[in-house]
């Protein structure tokens, strides 16, 4: 299979790991990245917050990109996918809107590209074929999948349920690792505040690790660079705040799942965590 | 020719103020066929109205104009007038001189002149063209048709019964009782569900006039009122009712249990069962998507052990067909499917995220528990418990705009459960208006919140399960802050939506319902339990939601109008209906399609032509029992075949050239 | 006229911010309160969420705009997603931050405004977010020069931080974009 | 006053003439109701009662139109509301179909109008009567079908 990547901003630095362990395991898996040439920046919150003109137009260039590619597209962050998403939405319902964005880039606009986020693509393999992949099984593992807002939210946006989405879990599952039913599943990580509101952010991230603990996870898997960054980054200065200790490793869903397929744990970035995975992959072997 | 009569009204002012009367009177003088015309004062008085049946016989008059008032007001009155003169009260036509004349055109007097008399002329033109019509008879059939048997329909069945008419009442469920005896208490009284609605059922059994058909279903429905034909398939229950005695040994002995829906799933029943103790009838049936003899042929236990040997495995659904007059449709309520949609409630994956009408269940002392309230999950006694309403009611997000009426007193009913049964229980409602609007509802809203419900105005967004705890997340507006509660329980107040197959019974009985699904009255304030159907009428809450003294009293209200209409030996029926000339019909039938009454059929008759051997061929016939008199059939006609009585294509046209004149 | 208020019912505000955000109506909002129930955040906030819609549903304007509220909701979408009434709540802030900005009514989120800009700059510059860079100039701007000064040593050392950042070819296009965004804004 | 004067003063000032077709149960009684509430709207207007929008044949609207009428007009009950229950929907098909006929044949569209009414909107009738004769006003007589045309 052959897809377009676009990776979006973070996984150029602070979320690196998470484009080198979704590069190697699509690798693995038969799925071919091709990096739609020339991206930018989706322009994330700051831009629906700025400008909707912005906010339409800046995931518009991506995405007629991606259509001179001829290629549907995948992508790894939650707020990118959000963002691309919302924009053709914008587009499909406001046709002029189109037509500006076309004029000032000197390029059609099409609306033909069908835009998935990793896990879709992921998940969209099958289950019965990842799990023959599987050859380290991750038995004794208990994770929390945490999918966070955008990836599920709005309806019709996410791609997923958006009060009770499964499909990492079920992904998760195919490696043999536990998957724990908790309540902040689909609870906001306040990512987006760290720097306008820093103290309502860490407190989400607080709550988020609290419940997951509380539910007998040793590790929270995701599928956000924010997410991951504001929960693993960030965990120290949320221990500090709030007087707790908490040492859960943030995993990106592609690290564990190319970790069960028997992938090269540098490889799949694990080195570079806030808080070292080591102890926790420690239940099963690693 | 006819000779037609024209009677100007001056209505005192109204009219006279405005219009030269006599002058009109003059002008229609000269109208073809007018042999007689004058005006007076008032034409609806009695001595107006003796002057027309004088005319009449003094002039030899065989139609009628009156110019005065709208035909909605008075029609009726100048049709008396002419049946008094011994004319056929069809030959009257009225012009609108007062509400479409005079009131609208007071300033310009000479364009209402003009207008009238354009008016006038129209009314003798369609008087020329008039026909004498007649009513037609139908014949009664002194049976009613009770569909459903909840407590709707068994008030509609006894009152009906009790005026010595002849009930057919027909539940689809094993007993009669529907929602209502599944209920514990009844707000705002208290008073037991079961206690005043078993003696009910009873009484339907016991009626000499009812026939009660349990198990049973409506399958097809045709004909019209006074005159229905009616197919009603009796499922087979693989016991036979005439020899079982009802007494108890097959259930206990049958060897498997399956979730128990008069429980609402929290307790299990047997195979072979009745649904509940006080069941009509108390006899049983098996299940056959779970009896082990019929589904895999092995076991027989309940055969074996059945002391009257009244088990029957080879039974069959047996379909017959009954005529009656009259149909009370009473197919009650279903509780809105919350585990669909409401996922931020956890779509029903905690097990103590319960209903409303399974908390009647959970404190019922012949339920599961022994009316003991217990956590589905552990059994345990809840010590906080969260009501949360209008779940599945106000909430355009999930497609039910509505509120279900009920909700509201429910709720504060089990919050006084909990309260009574639980010492020292927290008890917490979440609301978002309370709406207490029947007699001594908001006394006993005020009597719960006495006893220490604490009610919290604001939607809950969020349940998840931490441990053994539910953790609600809410809101009280009133403060305008978030708020937490870790509950032991949650009952959720679901909303009332139609019972399943409501849609099915409405598309068999040619009934609309409204955009919820439930069953469409004739007018939402005056004819409220009846439907655009002659002979059809609405009973409970498959009309809408409704608490048990409203469904009652509709019922009540349902059975009076049955009643009326069976306690007649013939029906007159409205003599403005379609007619088919047969010789013109081709039979391409596209009238049929836009009756929205079925009131045409298909009938093959034998032409007879001269010199050519007899033919059959399709043509429609109008039932004129069925037919409203619309007309759209008449349009939809290609070959002209199809006229209405009282507004033929001739007499419109008529109308039309008179006033283009 | 209603009492209360601090300043004068504006109701074009209304019907601004209800076109601006593609809502059918506000009207409907019957204060259930869930977008409050489930806000995230609401602990930061001067105004719930539900106050918001209702002091909008009454044009107050000034109290709107110049809410705390608008610069910590995160558009998590958790009230859009579960408002009986269909109401965007999270399309309705963002519309608020929109034209809080325009208006210079921004003292309770200058943070957000400054980071929200300094991070379009930086996109405007570099068509791609240079995120050390953005870090850097946020906390000199804010004068908080050594906030996650220790994060960035570790983040040094993993290699997550770059010094130089990437310029696609097409920042010219995107300049184009930028342009025309604020042509829009001054129409 | 005297009929006479009143026929011959105005002969030479053109006044449309309108046949409107109301349904019995919703405009004929809106109709009735502009009276009970003393509204007012030009006299222009001559009403036919049928029982059912539905009962109007697009033919009724052209022999009025070809025998001298400037305008016709039909009104019913609102979509949903009608009294028997689907009438009105078959109106608004076919009459949507026999407007876009008329003009397809070269007629003026304007001069055929369908409204629904209610029995309680007695102004939005007096509005709709107000209207159409100020738009046939515009459009001057009708001599395109009229039968001295043919």
């Amino acid at each position: 299979m052959r897809i377009g990547y676009y990776p979006g901003c973070s996984l150029q630095s602070s979320a690196r790991e998470y484009d080198l362990a979704a590069r190697l395991v699509a690798r693995h898996l038969g799925v071919q990245l091709v990096d739609i040439p020339d991206w930018n920046c989706c322009g994330a919150s700051a831009a629906h917050s700025t400008d909707p003109f912005l906010a339409v137009a800046l995931p518009a260039r991506n995405l007629v990109l991606a259509s001179e590619m001829g290629l549907d597209i995948t992508v790894p962050c939650a707020a990118c996918y959000h963002r691309l998403r919302m924009a053709q939405r914008e587009l499909a319902h406001d046709r002029d809107l189109g037509r500006k964005v076309a004029e000032v880039l000197g390029r059609p606009y099409r609306g033909t590209v069908r835009i998935y986020s990793l896990l879709e693509t992921i998940t969209g393999i099958g289950l019965e074929q990842l799990a023959a992949q599987i050859v380290r099984p991750l038995k004794g593992l208990r994770v929390a999948c945490y999918y966070g807002c955008l990836l599920v939210r709005p309806p019709g946006i996410g791609c997923d349920d958006p009060e009770n989405p499964e499909s990492m879990d079920r992904l998760i599952e195919t490696t043999k690792a536990e998957t724990v039913s908790w309540g902040y599943k689909n609870e906001c990580c306040g990512g987006a505040l760290v720097f306008g509101a820093r103290e309502a952010a860490f407190r989400l991230a607080r709550d988020i690790l609290r419940n997951a603990t509380g539910a007998g996870a040793h590790a929270i898997v995701c599928a956000c660079p924010l997410c991951q960054s504001n929960l693993d980054l960030r965990q120290g200065q949320v221990n500090k705040m709030f007087g707790t200790n908490f040492a859960v490793p943030i995993f990106y869903f592609p690290q564990l799942l190319g970790l069960a397929m028997g992938l090269n744990p540098r490889d799949l970035g694990l080195t570079t965590h806030f808080v070292d995975p080591q102890r926790a992959l420690k239940v099963v072997g690693g | 020719m006819p000779r037609i009569g024209v009677f100007v009204c001056w209505c005192g002012s109204n009219i006279g103020g405005v219009l030269d009367c006599p002058e009109l009177a003059r002008v229609a003088g000269s109208f073809p066929g007018v042999v007689f015309s004058t005006d007076y004062k008032y034409v609806c008085s009695d001595p107006g109205q003796n002057l027309i049946v004088e005319s009449i016989r003094k002039h030899g008059l065989d139609r009628v104009v009156v110019a005065s008032c709208s035909p909605r007001l008075h029609e009726e009155t100048f049709r008396q007038a002419l049946r008094r003169a011994g004319l056929n009260p069809y030959f009257l036509e009225m012009a609108n001189l007062r509400e479409h004349c005079s009131w609208v055109h007071p300033d310009a007097q000479e364009a209402a002149q003009r207008k009238a008399i354009d008016l006038v002329r129209r009314a003798v033109a369609k008087a020329a063209l008039l026909e004498p019509l007649s009513p037609g008879r139908i014949p009664v059939i002194k049976r009613c048709l009770v569909i459903g048997g909840g407590i709707a329909g068994i008030q509609a069945a006894l009152d009906v019964a009790d005026a010595g008419l002849e009930v057919l009442l027909v539940e689809r469920e094993p007993t009669i009782g529907g929602n209502m005896v599944k209920l514990d208490k009844t707000f705002p009284t208290l008073d037991c569900s079961a206690c005043i609605s078993t003696p009910k059922m009873v009484a339907v059994a016991q009626h000499p006039g009812i026939k009660l058909y349990t198990y049973a279903e409506v399958e097809e429905v045709s004909g019209y009122i006074g005159n229905f034909k009616v197919r009603i398939r009796q499922k087979a229950r693989y016991v036979d009712h005439s020899k079982c005695t009802g007494c108890g040994t097959c259930w206990t002995k049958c060897p498997t249990s399956v979730p128990d829906e008069f429980n609402m799933g929290l307790g299990e029943r047997a195979a072979i069962y009745i649904p509940f103790p006080q069941a009509v009838p108390n006899k049983p049936v098996i299940d056959a998507a779970h009896c082990r003899q019929l589904i895999k042929g092995k076991c027989g236990i309940c055969a074996k052990h059945c002391p009257a040997e009244a088990i029957d495995y080879k039974q069959r659904d047996e379909v017959f067909e009954v005529e009656v007059g009259a149909i009370v449709v009473a197919t009650g309520f279903g509780l809105f499917q919350w585990e669909k949609v409401y996922g931020e409630y956890g779509y029903g994956r905690y097990p103590d995220v319960i209903t409303g009408l399974a908390f009647e269940r959970l404190v019922n002392a012949a339920g599961p528990t022994g009316g003991k309230i217990q956590r589905p999950s552990d059994g345990k006694e809840p010590k906080t418990v969260v009501f949360i309403q209008c779940v599945g009611s106000r909430d355009e997000a999930k497609g039910k705009e509505y509120c279900s009426r009920v909700c509201c007193m429910y709720t504060a009913k089990h919050a006084h459960q909990v309260l009574e049964k639980i010492p020292g229980a927290q008890v917490y409602v979440f609301y978002i208006d309370v709406r207490t609007f029947g007699k001594g509802y908001e006394e006993f809203y005020r009597r719960v919140q006495d006893e220490g419900a604490v009610y919290i105005r604001g939607r809950v967004s969020k349940v998840y399960q931490d441990g053994t705890k539910l953790i609600v997340r809410g809101a009280d507006t009133l403060l305008g802050e978030p708020v937490e509660i870790a509950a032991d329980m949650v009952v959720l107040a679901t909303g009332v939506v139609p019972s399943a197959g409501a849609q099915d019974v409405a598309r068999m009985i040619g009934v609309s319902v409204d955009k919820d699904g439930f069953f469409q009255e004739a007018h939402p304030k005056l004819r409220p339990v009846e439907t655009h159907t002659g002979g059809i009428f609405l009973a409970g809450a498959c009309q809408g939601p409704k608490d048990i003294p409203d469904t009652v009293s509709q019922a009540s209200g349902a059975g009076g109008k049955v009643c009326a209409l069976l306690l007649k030996d013939e029906l007159e029926t409205s003599p403005m209906v379609a007619r088919v000339n047969e010789a013109l019909c081709t039979g391409c039938l596209a009238c049929r399609e836009v009756c929205p009454y079925r009131a045409i059929q298909a009938v093959t008759i034998t032409e007879r032509l001269p010199g050519q051997p007899p033919r059959e061929r399709v043509v429609a016939r109008v039932t004129e029992g069925l037919c409203q008199g619309c007309g759209s059939c008449t349009v939809a006609c290609r070959a002209g075949a199809v006229d209405l009585k009282g507004f033929t294509n001739e007499q419109l046209l008529a109308e039309v050239d008179a006033l283009c004149l | 006229m209603l009492l209360g208020g601090k300043d004068k019912p504006d109701p074009a505000f209304l019907e601004a911010v209800v076109r601006a955000s593609g809502q059918k109506t506000l009207a409907h909002c019957y204060q259930c309160g869930k977008c409050t129930a489930g806000c995230p955040t609401t602990f930061a906030m001067d105004y719930k969420p539900n106050q918001i819609i209702r002091m909008l549903q009454l044009g107050r304007k000034e109290e709107v705009l110049g809410s705390r509220t608008i610069w910590v909701c995160t558009a998590c979408f958790t009230c859009s997603t579960r408002c009986p009434c269909n109401i965007d709540v999270a399309q309705v802030m963002d519309s608020l931050r929109v034209i809080a900005r325009r208006e210079g009514k921004t003292r309770l989120g200058k943070d957000v405004v400054l980071f929200n800009d300094l991070f379009l700059l930086s996109v405007r510059r570099n068509g791609r977010v240079f995120e050390s860079g953005l870090v850097l100039s946020f906390n000199l701007r804010r004068k908080t020069f050594f906030r996650d000064a220790e994060l960035g040593k570790f983040m040094f050392a993993r290699g997550k931080l770059r010094f130089t950042p990437d310029r696609p070819r097409g920042v010219r296009e995107l300049a184009r974009l930028f342009a025309r965004a604020e042509e829009r804004v001054e129409e | 006053m005297s009929i006479n004067e009143n026929v011959v003063v105005n002969a030479n000032v053109w006044e449309p003439k309108i046949v409107a077709f109301l349904c019995n149960w919703c405009s004929y009684a809106g109709a009735d109701l502009a009276g009970v509430s003393r509204l007012k709207y030009p006299a222009n207007i001559r009403i036919v009662r049928v029982p059912c929008s539905s009962r109007v044949n697009p033919q009724f609207i052209l022999r009025a139109l070809q025998r001298g009428a400037d305008g016709v007009l039909v009104a019913g009950c609102h979509p949903g509301d009608c009294h028997y229950v689907t009438g009105n929907y078959f109106t608004r098909r076919r009459l949507t179909l026999f407007k876009s006929l008329l003009e397809f044949v070269g007629f003026e569209p304007e001069r055929l109008k369908v409204r629904w009414v209610s029995a309680a909107e007695a102004g939005r009738f007096a509005e709709t009567v107000k209207e159409m004769v100020e738009e046939i006003k515009l459009l001057g007589p009708n001599r395109r079908l009229q039968d001295s045309m043919l």
